[in-house]
């Protein structure tokens, strides 16, 4: 039979006992989802500064997709204890993360390593309840799942009510991610996800299978929703907000809208799984992306909540050199409430609810069947 | 020596099935009847409701797998017999040419292909986009996440399969044959109904074969074309292994799968002899 | 009484990679009601393309096709009332040997009755009884040949095709079937047209042959004719084996190679001659009579059983083959060396056009 | 005789639009490789370009996973090849007990759907504990192509006329000798046809390579991921690429097949 | 002098379907240096296997193969040094005439010149100097057979096999492929075994004939021995048409159907006697020479150029064929429905066990 293995509480010395005798190699594989960091042609600028000063090769790779369909592809090799082929993945702070770190998937962060972070984090991500000093993770950017709409054919969207709109029959995205829509859904009902018990869910449920059942669903899509919004074969969508903000400033007619019932709110997180080949490498660059100087790269091209506030600034100075177009660019990103919101928007956003394993099923089981029937 | 030559040669292949074809199957087997989950584990306690749950759970995607399979399968011949025909009896000189082209798109990645469909058919893509702005067809007409855009992508992706045995068998008959039927007062309608017809079937049962079973068992097409209401069985499988890490009702609906397919090819071939079908399918 | 079958200056011309090919280059026949009649000649020469317009397969380039009087050229082969026996006899793999002969009958849409009777007959003809279940590739060479013939007599055609129907049979076999196919258009009365190369299987089948050559008719006319007074050289040399002797013909006497051939009535001037190898008497002394004489040789002597071959060398180089039967008061045989004078009555030399 | 023409000519009309079909989403394909799109995916036309050729390299990890589906391939045709020959040769010349059984194994390596393969060879690898990666999917590629091989190179075998080796034999050479001399020549034909299917299979496929790769990525398995944000030219480059070498080896196999024994 | 060949008591069985078949059953031969033997017979009688056997592609399951008197039963044929022409020549398709021609020579590793020298004598022999560079799809049946007689010789081997090497060929190419052979048997003066099912070409170019049947051989000896004098109705039949009359035998004399048929040295009792088509008269007096002499009516005349077929049927309804070759003086013919009297000389009667 396949062996899971339920992690024991860290000890007190893990962190050393992990990291006792272990060496930069010069190498870094690192897994991380489309679109998630600064390019320049072939080049990943952030990427090459941190070769140059540190020595260490990276291989970057946009191997995620999805939580679910990650987790489902690296659980067999981290259970058997072997390599994945990445030495740093970026997972959300979902089922998939938490299922990791209660089978002691995730090596123990050695803070003393991580001096950027300490002083560059902001508050608000430090010490999060699903990783309580950040044991294990830090993020590498935060981000608002809403609603993308093309105004062309979509009225102004104001309500999480647009997505069960009959008028769009057949032109709705919705997301794949049990955990991403059983919020939509609770936000429709009034439910406020985060304190939600199993009976909110099967209410959610209903609500949801009632939108899919009327044909008003085209798909529950994975990172891919975005590119079908832009082809126009879905005309109002869950989103997340720094995909869509992208989008908008290629050009595209977009918009997106944080729903007056509220929206998700959740951090994607750098973390090493325990089977690194190079953990040292790896947490070189958590902290590297902590500086100031290279969040603000990676802020300027990701469009997501960055969790280095000091970037703020910069970008804003970065503005004042810019002309026409750019500059125009750089002052909106700055302004905007979806890199830098303010603890009034902050106020109406949820994050995921916690699960433990015996939930984390159940609450699978009701949400599944919808996205994956 | 000479008696154990033959032994020798079929050695190492043949192991290599034993190995990884037989013994794998034993371990699905196995897993099927498993119980438990990713984070608890597994363990073997002979839970054979695996079955009857997965598939009280799943019939509606079984169903609709095989009656996918069975639409692909019956399209794919009425595409391919005709021009199976076509290249047989008339492509003359240059009936290898013909075949070639019809072969010719499948050296091209079968998932990008099947992007590039995807991309043909967007809503706003380049063939849809103009009828709609001409007015032709709705604004939220769409063909993509249909029940037409999966069973279209399937024939598309096994259509080849189907010509090829078809042409083997038609290729094979003689054109005196026909003639003789037209010398004794036969049409030209009634030398295809009573002559080649018939002596074409066993191209098209082989056609059947090596196209039916794929297009069952498919997820590409129904994951890229496909829509909340296409989800295949193959979609079903391919999660709980690969998303979900739901192994044991993963392994058993494949088994239900595997054993509902080869039942059904084993009567099959068993009717239609099966040397007669492996020379089919290495064509 | 309107012929069978007539070919009225027929042409057939293929397009094969661009270029024009005149398989059949102007030919008209006209095949008598009851008439077993053959087409003769070597490979290629337009023998199939011939039988095929008949039939309805091809149409002509140029030309008309008549059928008892009636002109067939553009109607298409089911609705001609001719049936062919095809070389390899195109039976229907997949049918058993009574649905094999049926189904001309089944197409017709004759009484279920009347197929059972007239199939049932058919096969007793062709000694086909109590096969009726098996398919064709169950049966031998023969077998299947009788079946394909049975498939088209059961039809009643007013005139059958036959396409080389022996050609893929062993000696003995081929042989039986000859005297077989015989007996059959005797006891049904109808007309045959016979394809073959092998010109004694023509020789002993046909009421008449037309030696084809290149896509045209050489000579039309009787076994005997056709093998005794040869149209060309190549009626000649295709129809069994023919001496050939050339020069200047001066009085009615070729002189060759010390001797005389006599050939009476022949115009004077450059000739070919020629002499069937069994018309020809080997003898040690020379002959007095009036008759042709010519000295030479023997070079080899071959015992093929029922007769001898000698070649006898003349002092010209030029080889004659002599055929001598080993017959009842056969005495004299010649050897391998010996110098003797062959000889034959004038009537055998035949002069043609080169 | 009119009417024939008339059928003739809607069946040849019909074959050129089934022909069209067929290659629409390849011209696509191709077509989009030269569009001089400024956004990250590759939807609509935006004029001629042939810029991405020369910047074929500008996704690091979808030119190893190109490079991986090639060492795949060729590393299974090798393996596939060699193995599926001496079976075919065992299968086409010898009548031997067990024959019957081997027949029917390859029969079911045929005709089991990819995905029950493939999910049954992940659950060995799970069971079993295995890392799984290019080793894993050479073994899932060999195995799928194997009897593909064998098949082919066992109907050239059974045509082999038995007295070409016994001539060899008759003019001296040893069994030896006959073999690469005279057996192996006459079976290349379908050895090479063995190969190029074997290579065919393994280059394009994506099922059981998905459920055996682990976290190696092949251009098929890149693709799949690369739909769900829309796949850059480069993508259609290396497609046109591919689709070009087939073409090229199809055409010349299929020339130097006519002038073949 | 020892013999080439020699065949004692050997004995072919196979195992098919789990059934024994005894394919030679045997077989003792003795083929002399430089003979051209043959092994005639019908289809399945064993010729293949006989000769496999001497070529050592098969292990005879009893008795012993013997070359130049040396035991070579346990021999593998590379190691013999006899070469076979195999019935469709199996000639190397990837390989260009030459390399055919020099394979042999290569495996036995002939130093190159030889090699040269041997092979362009070969091929010369063989009149195929300059076509070295084609493959043999790009040559004509006979060219390719050719190529297999060379690529045998060249090996210089102490016995020739030939299985049916001229089967595949047409009858006039067979014919002249058949004086080749001869000529080249001459030429190099080597043994050769030829296995053959047809009588014509076995009697032209045999020293000695081995007839088999089922397995046996009937009749070993010349080819006017086995035509005249057949051994057994069996070789009779084979070898030729021959009529066969049977009866009770009293003094040296049959009575048939009103005649009468003198067999000088016949044992009294129950006989069958065949005489040839050939050595029959036919006369519409009867004969009162001290002749066989029976009366008859003509059934049927077939004209065959060279000669006629009288079918001609006695008053008990034995059939009996004559041959009448259309010689130069040939001048009586009977016609169908004739009452003819037939006559031969008493030694063309021959008695055999039925
Ligand atoms: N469909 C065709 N296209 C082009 N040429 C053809 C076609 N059919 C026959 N020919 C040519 O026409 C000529 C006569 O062919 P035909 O088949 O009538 O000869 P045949 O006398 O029956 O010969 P055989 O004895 O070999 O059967 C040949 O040169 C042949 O190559
Ligand atoms: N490998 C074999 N297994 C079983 N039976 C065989 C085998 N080879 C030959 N025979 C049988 O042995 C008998 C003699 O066969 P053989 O090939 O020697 O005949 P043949 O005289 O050469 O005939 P043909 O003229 O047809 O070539 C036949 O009945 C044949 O069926
Ligand atoms: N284009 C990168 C998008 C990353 C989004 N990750 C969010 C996951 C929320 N479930
Ligand atoms: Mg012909
Ligand atoms: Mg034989």
């Amino acid at each position: 039979g396949v062996e899971g293995k339920k992690a024991e509480a860290p000890k007190k010395d893990a962190v050393a006992d992990f990291w006792a005798g272990k060496k930069q190699n010069g190498t870094l594989r690192f897994a991380n989802w489309p679109l998630y960091i600064d390019k320049d042609g072939k080049d990943y600028p952030s990427l090459k500064m941190f070769e140059q000063d540190k020595g260490i090769k990276v291989s970057y790779t946009e191997a995620i997709q999805d939580n679910g369909s990650w987790f489902g592809k690296i659980q067999p090799q981290l259970a058997a204890g072997t390599d994945i082929g990445f030495d740093l993945m970026v997972m959300t702070n979902g089922n998939q993360l938490q299922r990791a770190l209660s089978l002691g998937y995730l090596a123990p962060l050695d803070h003393s390593k991580l001096p950027n972070f300490a002083a560059n984090a902001a508050q608000k991500v430090k010490n999060p309840a699903w990783d309580p000093n950040n044991t294990f993770t830090i993020p590498w950017t935060l981000g608002v799942t809403g609603i993308a709409y093309n105004p062309e054919f979509v009225d102004e969207v104001t309500s999480m009510n647009d997505l069960w709109n009959p008028k769009y029959k057949g032109k709705v995205g919705m997301m794949i991610d049990a955990q991403e829509i059983a919020n939509f859904g609770m936000f429709a009902l009034g439910i406020d996800p985060e304190k939600s018990k199993e009976a909110d869910w099967r209410k959610a449920a209903a609500k949801l299978q009632e939108q899919r059942d009327a044909g008003l669903v085209r798909k529950y899509y994975e990172n891919d929703y975005i590119d079908a919004l832009v082809r126009g074969d879905i005309w109002i969508t869950m989103a997340w907000s720094g995909d869509v903000f992208q989008q908008i400033t290629e050009g595209k007619n977009l918009k997106f809208v944080v729903p007056q019932e509220g929206a998700t709110i959740w951090s994607d997180n750098m973390c090493i799984p325990k089977t690194a080949q190079n953990p040292v490498d790896a947490l070189a660059l958590m902290d590297y992306v902590y500086q100031p100087k290279i969040a603000t790269m990676l802020v300027e091209y990701i469009n997501y909540i960055t969790p280095v506030p000091a970037t703020k600034d910069l970008v804003l100075a970065n503005a004042a050199k810019a002309e026409g177009e750019d500059k125009e660019f750089l002052e909106q990103l700055a302004g905007s409430p979806l890199i830098y919101p303010s603890e009034a928007d902050l106020a109406k956003m949820r994050g995921y609810l916690m699960l433990d394993s015996k939930t984390d099923q159940l609450f699978e089981s009701i949400f599944q069947p919808i996205t994956q029937g | 020596m000479k008696r154990l030559t033959p032994y020798l040669l079929i050695l190492p292949g043949g192991l290599w099935l034993a190995i990884f074809l037989v013994v794998p199957m034993v371990f699905m087997a196995s897993v099927s009847t498993q119980e438990g989950n990713v984070v608890d584990g597994f363990a073997q306690t002979f839970n054979f409701a695996n079955y009857t749950n997965t598939l009280a759970l799943f019939q509606t995607q079984f169903l609709r797998s095989v009656g996918y399979g069975l639409a692909g399968t019956l399209i794919a011949i009425a595409l391919a017999y005709p021009i199976a025909y076509w290249i047989a009896f008339k492509g003359g000189a240059r009936k290898s040419t013909y075949l070639l082209l019809v072969l010719l798109p499948f050296f091209v990645s079968f998932v990008l292909r099947t992007v590039s469909w995807k991309f043909l058919l967007a809503d706003e893509g380049i063939v849809l986009a103009p009828l709609k702005s001409l007015g032709v067809l709705p604004e939220d007409f769409h063909v993509l996440q249909t029940t037409v855009a999966v069973v279209g992508g399937l024939v598309y992706n096994y259509l080849p399969f189907m010509i090829l045995p078809i042409y083997v068998a038609l290729e094979r008959v003689d054109p005196r044959v026909v003639e003789a039927a037209q010398d004794l007062y036969a049409t030209r309608r009634d030398a295809f109904r009573k002559i080649v017809l018939p002596l074409s079937l066993p191209g098209v049962f082989a056609g059947v074969l090596m196209t039916f079973v794929p297009m069952t068992a498919d997820y590409v097409n129904a994951g890229i074309l496909g829509g909340p209401q296409n989800t295949m069985i193959g979609n079903i499988i391919q999660t709980k292994y690969l998303v979900n890490n739901d192994y044991p009702s993963a392994a058993a609906l494949s088994f239900t799968l595997m054993a509902a397919m080869l039942v059904g090819i084993f009567a099959y071939a068993k009717a239609l002899g099966t040397e007669n079908v492996l020379e089919a399918a290495a064509r | 009484m309107t012929s069978a079958i007539d070919l009225d200056e027929v042409i057939k011309e293929y397009v094969s990679h661009g270029e024009v090919v005149q398989a059949v280059k102007g030919v008209s026949l006209s095949i008598a009601e009851g008439e077993f009649f053959s087409l003769l000649g070597p490979s290629g020469c337009g023998k199939t393309t011939t039988m095929r317009m008949i039939a309805g397969f091809e149409d002509p380039t140029r030309g008309k096709v008549r059928l008892h009087g009636q002109d067939v050229t553009n109607v298409p082969p089911n609705k001609r009332d001719v049936n062919m026996v095809f070389q390899s006899y195109a039976l229907f793999p997949h049918m058993n040997v009574w649905d094999n002969v049926a189904f001309g009958l089944k197409q017709k849409k004759t009484p279920d009755a009347e197929i059972k009777r007239r199939v049932g007959e058919m096969l007793d003809i062709v000694d086909l009884t109590g096969r009726e279940k098996r398919r064709p590739r169950e049966m031998s060479g023969g077998q299947q040949q009788r079946v394909a013939l049975a498939r088209a007599l059961v039809n009643n055609p007013r005139a059958l095709l036959l396409d080389e129907p022996l050609g893929a049979l062993d000696l003995k076999l081929r042989q039986a079937m000859q005297i077989e196919l015989k007996r059959i258009q005797r006891e049904v009365g109808i007309t045959f047209v016979y394809v073959t190369h092998d010109q004694s299987e023509a020789l002993t089948m046909s009421d008449r042959i037309a030696v084809m050559n290149d896509g045209l008719v050489e000579q039309l006319a009787g076994p005997r004719e056709i093998y005794e007074q040869p149209a060309s050289a190549f009626v000649a040399g295709f129809i069994g084996t023919s001496n050939l002797l050339a020069g200047p013909l001066a009085g009615g006497v070729l002189k060759v190679a010390g001797g005389r051939v006599l050939v009476p009535g022949g115009q004077d001037g450059e000739v070919n001659v020629t002499v069937r190898p069994e018309k020809i008497t080997i003898d040690v002394d020379e002959p007095t009579q009036n008759v042709s004489a010519v000295p030479g040789t023997v070079a080899e002597v071959v015992y093929l059983g029922t007769y001898n071959s000698y070649a006898v060398r003349l002092s010209d180089g030029t080889e004659v083959t002599v055929f001598q039967q080993n017959a009842n008061d056969a005495t004299i045989t010649a050897e391998r060396g010996d110098a003797v004078w062959l000889s034959w009555q004038p009537q055998h030399s035949y002069a043609i056009g080169s | 005789m009119r009417k024939r023409k008339l059928a003739d000519r809607l069946l040849f009309g019909y074959v050129w639009l089934i022909i069209a079909w067929l290659f629409l989403p390849i011209a696509v394909m191709i077509a989009f490789g030269f569009n001089d799109t400024r956004s990250k995916s590759n939807v609509s036309w935006q004029g001629f370009t042939l810029k991405w050729w020369g910047r074929l390299d500008e996704y690091p990890d979808l030119t190893i996973a190109v490079m991986n589906s090639i060492k795949l391939a060729v590393l299974s045709v090798v393996i596939t090849t060699v193995l599926g020959t001496l079976m075919g040769l065992a299968l086409g010349r010898y009548r031997f007990k067990g024959q019957g059984p081997t027949n029917l194994v390859m029969f079911a390596a045929i005709s089991s759907p990819e995905l029950v393969m493939g999910a049954s060879l992940l659950s060995l690898f799970i069971s079993v504990g295995v890392d799984m990666g290019f080793p894993t999917a050479l073994i899932a590629h060999v195995l799928f192509s194997l009897s593909f091989v064998a098949i082919t190179v066992r109907a050239r075998v059974v045509g082999l006329d038995p007295s070409l080796e016994e001539a060899a034999r008759d003019l001296g050479a040893s069994s030896w000798t006959t073999f690469w001399r005279i057996t192996f020549p006459m079976i290349l034909p379908g050895v090479v046809a063995g190969a190029l299917l074997a290579f065919a299979l393994s280059i394009d496929d994506f099922v059981i390579t998905q459920f055996t790769s682990g976290a190696m990525q092949t251009f098929p398995l890149w693709i799949w991921g690369a739909t769900r944000i829309g796949v850059p030219p480069q993508v259609n480059i290396l497609g046109t690429l591919i689709f070009a070498v087939g073409v090229v080896i199809a055409v010349a196999n299929s020339v130097t097949a006519r002038r073949r024994p």
